[in-house]
């Protein structure tokens, strides 16, 4: 697609561990988009995170292996860049923010110094233009007497408030692309609230585009373009927001929704639970990962490991069965 | 913390660390001595009236010069190696003894000098004696004067009435009304007088459960206010008292607290016998120097080569005070080298004394008295050439110095022994004695334990005095110790209790222990507990004769074989056997007034058989002494004592 | 204040007293920082004056963010912090000052089941053991009659009773907190305090075990406090939900009543905080956003502790502090109260 | 700032107040064990050791030499004369010793860190390789050996082997260098493990990713990101480090005949110096609340979190 800014292909990683080898991302493809927000959804394990951290190259070699795969950025692949070369893309142009800003931040180090070494590297500021930057970008997120606070720790913000610090020094150098690793799991609601509408703020102004990566549908439903649910390491759904909340088409995803607590609906007895535990994966089984806790599963599930295939305008799912008829989809999916 | 003081705390603790590091790096570096030996532990004192130990004497030989001084003389006997010394010429140019042999007037040499330049003259020892022999300087080696009348009173501070007394008022320097003056000299006033009256206060009752440091402070507390009722006598204007001439009533107390105060009671520190003025020692004139002894004492040449004996200066004591007048800065001294530097625990840079006037012109000018406590260090460095002399070789590694040629070891006079309380049971018993005493091999002790040449003792005086034949004492026969037990009631070692061994804490010590432990069990049958304690508690507990075997040793103070025997007296005070014989008593006292030396050696002999057959200790072995000293070296030769003049060691001819 | 009627309409509400009735309880924590010369005493108020009661087979719902207190109330209440006043009356009984003896009894009336399954459940002991220690400590059954009751539990919170012998880290997250219930269930409680069991879950994971605590409910007749953060959980849950803030209740109610018309300024705020997962409504929805973060509980309020971030806010909200009534549905706020 | 002039304030009178209970303590307890400093192989008369106990004021009531000891020192730092080293006064003692030991200990603790900090960095960096296996064997073994075989083992290298350095004394360079490698080296090893564990938990921390991420070069991120909170620990063991120092010194100082405080020590408790012992004591006492201070001021000012208290 022309408009996409970064599209990553079979990209596939594995770790190697005392169990066997998890192979945590098995194929992944999707393209980012000039200024849209992207959503990651997915439970824990289901290769979200593992996605983004081995586009950025920063996934722990050893354990981790990128086993194939390729993510396109400008014209150059991030997975077979040099250090040095991906050092000018990371921070620069794509940027990062982490769940948990308690952590993320350094402790040891003022939030001055956190953010103008990426500006003083990256756009060769000095060091008086690096601390007008930080300032200007703390008073865009909405610190206020943003000149003072430079001077603390991240200790001295509230949980909030740091999240804040990582996305001002995440946007300091004007990325093309953030990608917001859970950004708003370790905070309250009230907060997580500020946060979102930040994020959408900043993107509407700036142009920024955002993968987030979130396990909570609510939070992609309030702010993503489109969404991608994985499962397993694998994309089983890709869409735009509106039709996969409307009409999910594959089983995990319809799974998801009925299995969430909806606060504008009110109590309508036993939530639609999704049976069973997510695979192994170091031992995931043959035919289609999802099939053990599928109810719609027929037995060519068993034999076939379904891929991703155009199911409407625009939409993609990963399913051997068409849900809405719970019948044998007629798109034959070569084995 | 604000970051610019997290940077500025950077910057100072960067600059605080090379501060540091410079700091350290700046040494007071002293260029090499000509001569470097292992001195040992930092010395106690410089101090020769408080000095004890082997470190100090080697220091205060070449420091000091006393009357007289050992040195070589004859050829080395052809046995042992050792070369004889004798009392010869120092600071007195010569001698001459009263056909009595109770009278020694010293005549001693013009050009003999202080460091601060002035004469050392008769009256010089006439004070070191006195100050020697004063109980406020506490020295350990007053029994060497108690030859001399009323020495021994003196030195112990007991006095009984009729006695002609001094009485030193309370107005040292440094006196206070409540604490007295630390320092003995100079002394306060002195008042001389015959002692009339003691008048003694009621004791102050002491509880049943005191301890016996309590009941003795509590003595020594009631002693001073005893009040002193003295007929003071008039100086003459001389010095000398006129004893029979006019005199005036006067009490004394040391506490004027005392409830027989009078009104006009002065204070004192205390009241002694009036050494100093009853003719004990004479200075006719600067240069001759008389004493006068109580019997003939035979060995007295070799008591005044000693260093407790040796002179001070009364001016550099009395201005400065003990002990600061030992100090590099302060100390005047009058021995063939002169104190240059002191470094605690690094050295005593010594200087050879050039108006010594027996300057050894060939000799090294200075001298460095190493500070080490590591035997290995010791010989590492004297590997490394970085000291010329070891004074102490490393126990492990003498199996291979011993073969070397510049290792020198001689028999020593001086034994270790295993002394016994006797009053613990079965030990009471003489026979159970000697039949431990018979049962162990010495033999494997020196040649498998100690692998030095030392030589199995089985009697008290060691080999090496001229003119003394030691006692005869029981050899190594296990028939004949068991026969011992079956007469002392004990057949087979039945019935004999486990015996405890003590001895202080060190490898030696307990690998002879072990040894002896085997033997006996062998040999015997009678069961040996060892058990070790640490010096301080090892010598507490033998002193309190808390103990019933016990190891121990003795050097020789003089060469002759009185100062083996006479700590074995009854009452001693080195005697912690609780052994006492009338016949050993009266023969070592009537030695000390015996005028014909071949005689009293024989008495001497007499004793010592006595002692050995009653067996209060029983003897291991005599020790060597044992010296590495670099070939290049020369003037260094064996002797009994151990004594090595250093003013006699100079590099070798061509060797610089 | 409110606490002696509000025991006095519940009451009135049904004829058999609450299961659970907690009296104006607070915990303070005494805290010390500054110099030696000038010290700063002073007191973090984690619960601060609550009021309110279980009664038998309800559910309710405690929630509030982060550092609100919650999870200090349910500490409070089973003894593992020393509440500083108030009382906790079980069945009756007061049981707030009961030493560790007395309160044996009571231990087994009222468990609790924590967030963190993992950090809960000791990795060196099998589940069989982990289940059957409190059968064994409150003496239920011995020997074989106990591992029969054991896989009966087992089975009642569907684990495998194969598992027996496993150890927890060989569990996944669900049925580690399927074990902590498990073992909560072992001494046939009445009471169970939840604290947040399901926010450590993957969401489909969290169904199945809010599934099986409704469940368990029905056909034991139990009773929940379920604290949480997550209001959808809540509102599925729970009978009636109060709502805390900085250590106190600002508004108490049933499920129903509250989340379709919040009395208090903070609850509204807090559920239209609430993401949606449907974009058509979270688009309809209006989000009141809130300015600054939840204050640190060391501060006294003079007035109502919300003031600072509340767009209602008067000037009697800011020096008196507004109590809450004893309605079956009420909120403790001088604007929104209408009594 | 006012904090920090607090936190010393209080420090100080901490400091005061265990000086007082070692003191105390050290006091009853010289006196308690067997023995006394007069004791030797010769027996001394009475009224010698009379005057010898007064001389040290050892004749007075045990309450009262207490006393006296104490206000001595708190008046005039005086801390008395020695008892078995008869010329010295124990303030000598120390002003002679303490630079020596002092210097000794400088030298061991700058090399310790310097060779700690940088193998452990080395070693958290390549983690894995040989260079990481054979400095974590050394470091096991510099942990395990015992000062005293180290310097055996030293002495046999460097002064018989290759002939560098002396066997022992003090004036030079030289003579400090091996005496301060062996006393350094078990405190570098445990630095270098210290370092290295460090290294590789903070390698772990999620802000080293963020670091990662916000593009630096793995150079920057370990030295500005990873080195800092690495060195906490080895800050906190600095305070340790300094009470091994001070007591790896007594062995070391009399193998290689330096004239520092070490020997001192042992001299003074086993020969029952009551003065010099408890001046040694309260001087040890005073370096390590010191160095601990300076260890906990340092941690605070490296952690922001972490507040004196």
């Amino acid at each position: 697609m022309s408009d996409s800014i970064l599209s990553v292909d079979d990209l596939r990683v594995s770790f190697k561990t005392d169990d066997g080898i998890v192979r945590a991302v098995r194929g992944v493809s999707f393209d980012v988009r000039r200024g849209e927000t992207i959503g990651l959804v997915g439970e824990s394990g289901s290769g979200k995170s593992v996605t983004n951290l081995a586009v950025m190259g920063l996934i722990p070699k050893p354990p981790g292996t990128i086993d194939g795969g390729s993510a396109m950025y400008d014209g150059r692949d991030l997975l077979s860049m040099g250090d040095r070369e991906l050092q000018s893309v990371r921070g620069k142009k794509i940027a990062m923010i982490f769940q948990d800003p308690m952590t993320a931040l350094n402790p040891l180090m003022t939030v001055e110094q956190q953010m103008t070494e990426v500006t003083r590297m990256h756009m060769g500021l000095n060091k008086k233009e690096a601390r007008l930057r930080a300032a200007e970008m703390l008073e865009m997120v909405g610190i206020s007497s943003p000149a003072k606070r430079l001077r603390d720790y991240p200790h001295q913000f509230s949980g909030g408030m740091r999240q804040r610090v990582m996305i001002a020094m995440a946007l300091s150098c004007e990325p093309d692309i953030l990608i917001a690793d859970e950004p708003t799991t370790a905070l309250d609601v009230t907060i997580q609230a500020q946060i979102l509408d930040l994020l959408a703020d900043l993107q509407k102004r700036r142009g920024t585009s955002i993968i987030l990566i979130t396990h909570d549908l609510g939070v992609v439903a309030g702010v993503c373009h489109r969404v991608m649910v994985m499962y397993a390491g694998r994309v089983v759904e890709k869409s735009d927001v509106h039709p996969l909340f409307e009409s999910p088409q594959h089983p995990y995803t319809i799974g998801l929704l009925e299995s969430l607590p909806r606060i504008d609906q009110s109590k309508g007895g036993e939530l639609q639970a999704i049976p069973g535990q997510p695979p192994d994966l170091a031992h995931i089984p043959d035919g289609c990962s999802f099939r053990p806790r599928c109810p719609f599963s027929i037995d060519k599930c068993v034999q076939q490991d379904p891929l991703l295939t155009e199911v409407g305008p625009d939409r993609l799912a990963a399913c051997l069965v068409d849900v809405e008829t719970a019948e044998r989809k007629a798109v034959e999916v070569e084995s | 913390m604000p970051p610019q003081v997290r940077r500025a705390f950077l910057i100072v603790a960067a600059v605080m660390v090379v501060i540091a590091v410079a700091w350290a790096s700046f040494f007071e570096t002293l260029p090499p001595a000509d001569f470097s030996l292992q001195s040992g532990t930092d010395p106690k004192t410089l101090d020769p009236h408080r000095a004890t130990g082997n470190i100090e004497s080697r220091l205060i030989f070449a420091m000091f010069n006393g009357l007289l001084q050992m040195l070589p003389e004859g050829e080395p006997d052809p046995e042992s190696g050792l070369q004889p010394m004798t009392a010869q010429p120092a600071m007195a140019k010569s001698y001459d003894v009263s056909d009595s042999g109770r009278t020694y007037t010293f005549h001693l040499r013009d050009d003999i000098f202080w460091t601060d330049g002035s004469p050392v003259t008769s009256h010089d020892f006439a004070w070191s004696w006195q100050r020697m022999l004063h109980p406020g300087t506490a020295c350990e080696y007053t029994f060497q004067l108690h030859g001399v009348p009323f020495a021994k009173e003196y030195s112990e501070s007991t006095v009984k009435v009729g006695d002609k007394v001094e009485v030193e008022l309370w107005d040292r320097p440094d006196d206070t009304d409540d604490k007295a003056s630390l320092q003995n000299f100079p002394r306060g006033t002195m008042r001389y007088g015959i002692l009339r009256e003691i008048e003694k206060p009621d004791k102050p009752p002491l509880s049943d459960d005191a301890s016996d440091k309590q009941i003795k402070n509590a003595e020594a507390d009631w002693q001073e206010t005893w009040v002193y009722h003295i007929d003071v006598a008039a100086e003459n204007a001389d010095g000398s008292i006129d004893w029979d001439g006019q005199t005036k009533s006067q009490t004394f107390v040391a506490n004027l607290e005392s409830a027989a105060k009078k009104t006009d009671t002065q204070r004192c520190h205390a009241v002694m016998i009036a050494f100093g003025k009853l003719g004990g020692l004479e200075t006719p004139d600067y240069k001759t120097f008389v004493v006068h002894l109580k019997d003939a004492i035979p060995y007295f040449p070799n008591l005044v080569a000693y260093y407790p004996t040796f002179p001070v200066n009364k001016n550099c004591v009395e201005e400065h005070g003990s002990p600061l007048w030992t100090k590099a800065e302060n100390i005047v001294t009058n021995g063939p080298y002169k104190l240059q530097e002191r470094r605690l625990r690094d050295r005593l840079r010594l200087l050879k004394n050039e108006d010594y006037f027996g300057v050894n012109e060939k000799g090294y000018d200075t001298i460095d008295f190493l500070s080490m406590e590591g035997q290995n260090t010791a010989i590492n460095m004297y590997e490394t050439d970085q000291i010329s002399w070891v004074t102490d070789p490393p126990a492990a590694l003498l199996g291979e110095l011993i073969k070397r040629d510049d290792f020198v070891s001689a028999p020593q006079l001086s034994i270790y022994y295993y002394q016994i309380n006797i009053q613990r049971e079965p030990l009471d018993d003489v026979r159970v004695r000697r039949a431990i005493a018979m049962a162990i091999d010495r033999k494997q002790i020196v040649e498998q334990v100690m692998k030095t040449g030392q030589l199995p003792a089985f009697t008290l005086v060691p080999p090496g005095i001229a003119g003394y034949e030691s006692a005869k004492g029981p050899i190594f026969d296990v028939e004949a110790a068991q026969k011992l037990l079956v007469e002392a009631g004990f057949p087979g070692g039945r019935g004999i209790p486990k015996i405890t061994l003590l001895y202080n804490t060190t490898e030696t010590h307990r690998a002879i222990a072990e040894v002896i432990q085997q033997q006996l069990q062998n040999n015997l049958n009678v069961k040996i507990e060892l058990q070790n304690m640490e010096w301080g508690s090892y010598l507490d507990k033998r002193k309190q004769k808390d103990y019933e075997i016990a190891r121990a040793g003795w050097i020789a103070d003089y060469p002759d074989p009185n100062t083996f025997l006479d700590m074995w007296i009854t009452d001693g005070p080195q005697n912690d056997t609780n052994w006492s014989n009338q016949e050993f008593d009266r023969l070592l006292q009537d030695a000390g007034s015996e005028g014909d030396p071949a005689k009293r050696m024989k008495m001497l002999q007499a004793a010592e058989q006595i002692f050995i057959d009653e067996m209060p200790v029983i003897p291991i072995y005599f020790y060597t002494s044992l010296n590495m000293i670099k070939n290049d070296v020369e003037g260094f030769f064996p002797t009994a004592q151990d004594l090595h003049p250093i003013q006699l060691l100079q590099p070798k001819e061509g060797v610089k | 204040m409110s606490t002696q009627i509000q025991s006095d309409a519940s009451a009135n509400r049904t004829s058999d007293p609450p299961l659970l009735q907690v009296n104006d309880l607070r915990v303070y924590f005494p805290f010390s920082r500054g110099s030696l010369f000038r010290p700063e005493h002073g007191f973090i108020r984690a619960v601060d004056g609550l009021t309110f009661d279980i009664r038998e087979g309800e559910t309710l719902g405690l929630v509030g963010e982060s550092g609100c207190g919650k999870s200090t109330t349910a500490r409070a209440i089973i003894n593992l912090v020393k509440p500083t006043s108030g009382q906790v009356i079980l069945e009756g009984t007061d049981i707030t000052g009961l030493n560790d003896r007395s309160m044996l009894p009571y231990r087994r009336e009222v468990q609790m089941v924590f967030q963190d399954p993992f950090a809960s459940l000791n990795p060196r002991m099998t589940v069989g053991s982990i289940i059957g220690e409190p059968i064994a400590v409150h003496g239920l059954a011995k020997g074989k009659d106990r591992k029969l009751e054991v896989i009966r539990l087992m089975e009642l919170v569907g684990l495998n009773p194969r598992f027996l012998n496993r150890y927890p880290h060989e569990f996944s997250g669900g049925q580690r907190q399927r074990i902590g219930i498990a073992r909560a269930l072992a001494v046939q409680p009445k009471l169970i305090l939840c604290d947040e069991p399901v926010s450590a879950l993957d969401v489909s994971i969290q169904a199945q075990i809010i599934n099986l605590l409704m469940d368990l409910q029905q056909r034991l007749g139990l009773s929940y406090l379920f604290i949480a953060h997550d209001l959808s959980v809540v509102r599925h849950i729970a009978t009636r939900v109060g709502v805390m803030y900085l250590g106190r209740l600002v508004e108490l109610g049933a499920a129903a009543d509250l989340y379709r018309a919040p009395v208090h300024p903070y609850t509204e705020a807090l559920l239209s905080a609430v993401p949606v997962p449907d974009p058509n409504a979270a688009a309809a929805r209006e989000r009141i956003v809130l300015s600054g973060e939840v204050p640190s509980p060391d501060k006294q309020y003079v007035g109502c502790a919300f003031a600072d971030r509340c767009w209602l806010a008067e000037d009697r909200c800011r020096t008196e502090q507004p109590s809450l009534a004893t309605k079956d549905h009420a909120g403790a706020c001088w604007v929104r109260a209408t009594d | 700032m006012r904090d920090l002039l607090s936190y010393l304030t209080q420090r100080f009178f901490w400091m005061l107040l265990t000086l007082w209970v070692v003191y105390t303590f050290s006091f009853i307890l010289m006196r308690s064990v067997p023995g006394n400093p007069f004791s030797s192989e010769r027996n001394v008369p009475p009224a010698i050791e009379r005057q010898l106990e007064a001389r040290y004021n050892l004749d007075a009531p045990p309450l009262t030499q207490y006393i006296d000891y104490l206000v001595g020192i708190v008046t005039r730092f005086d801390l008395g004369w020695c008892i078995r080293l008869e010329d010295y006064s124990v303030n000598q003692v120390l002003a002679e010793g303490l630079p020596v030991s002092a210097s000794l200990a400088i030298f061991a603790m700058v090399f310790a860190i310097i060779l700690g900090v940088s193998t452990g960095v080395v070693s958290a960096v390549y983690r894995g390789t040989y260079a990481d296996i054979g400095m974590r064997t050394a470091a096991v073994l510099g942990i395990a050996i015992p000062n005293f075989v180290l310097a055996g083992l030293a002495i046999l290298l460097f002064v018989f082997g290759i002939k560098i350095f002396p066997a022992g004394g003090w004036g030079t360079l030289r003579q400090v260098a091996l005496p301060a490698l062996c006393l350094g080296a078990p405190i570098a090893a445990y630095i270098a493990r210290l370092t290295r564990t460090g290294m590789l938990e903070v390698l772990t921390k999620d802000h080293v990713r963020t670091a990662f991420a916000k593009g630096l070069p793995k150079r920057t991120v370990i030295m500005k990101h990873v080195l800092p909170g690495a060195m906490l620990p080895v800050v906190s063991y600095l305070g340790p480090a300094t009470a091994r120092v001070l007591t790896g010194s007594l062995v070391l100082e009399q193998i290689f005949a330096l004239p520092g405080l070490g020997s001192h020590f042992i001299h003074a408790a086993l020969q029952r110096d009551y003065t010099l012992a408890t001046g040694m004591v309260l001087t040890y006492t005073v370096i390590l609340f010191v160095m601990n201070t300076l260890v906990d001021i340092s941690y605070s000012i490296i952690d922001p979190r972490v507040k004196l208290q």
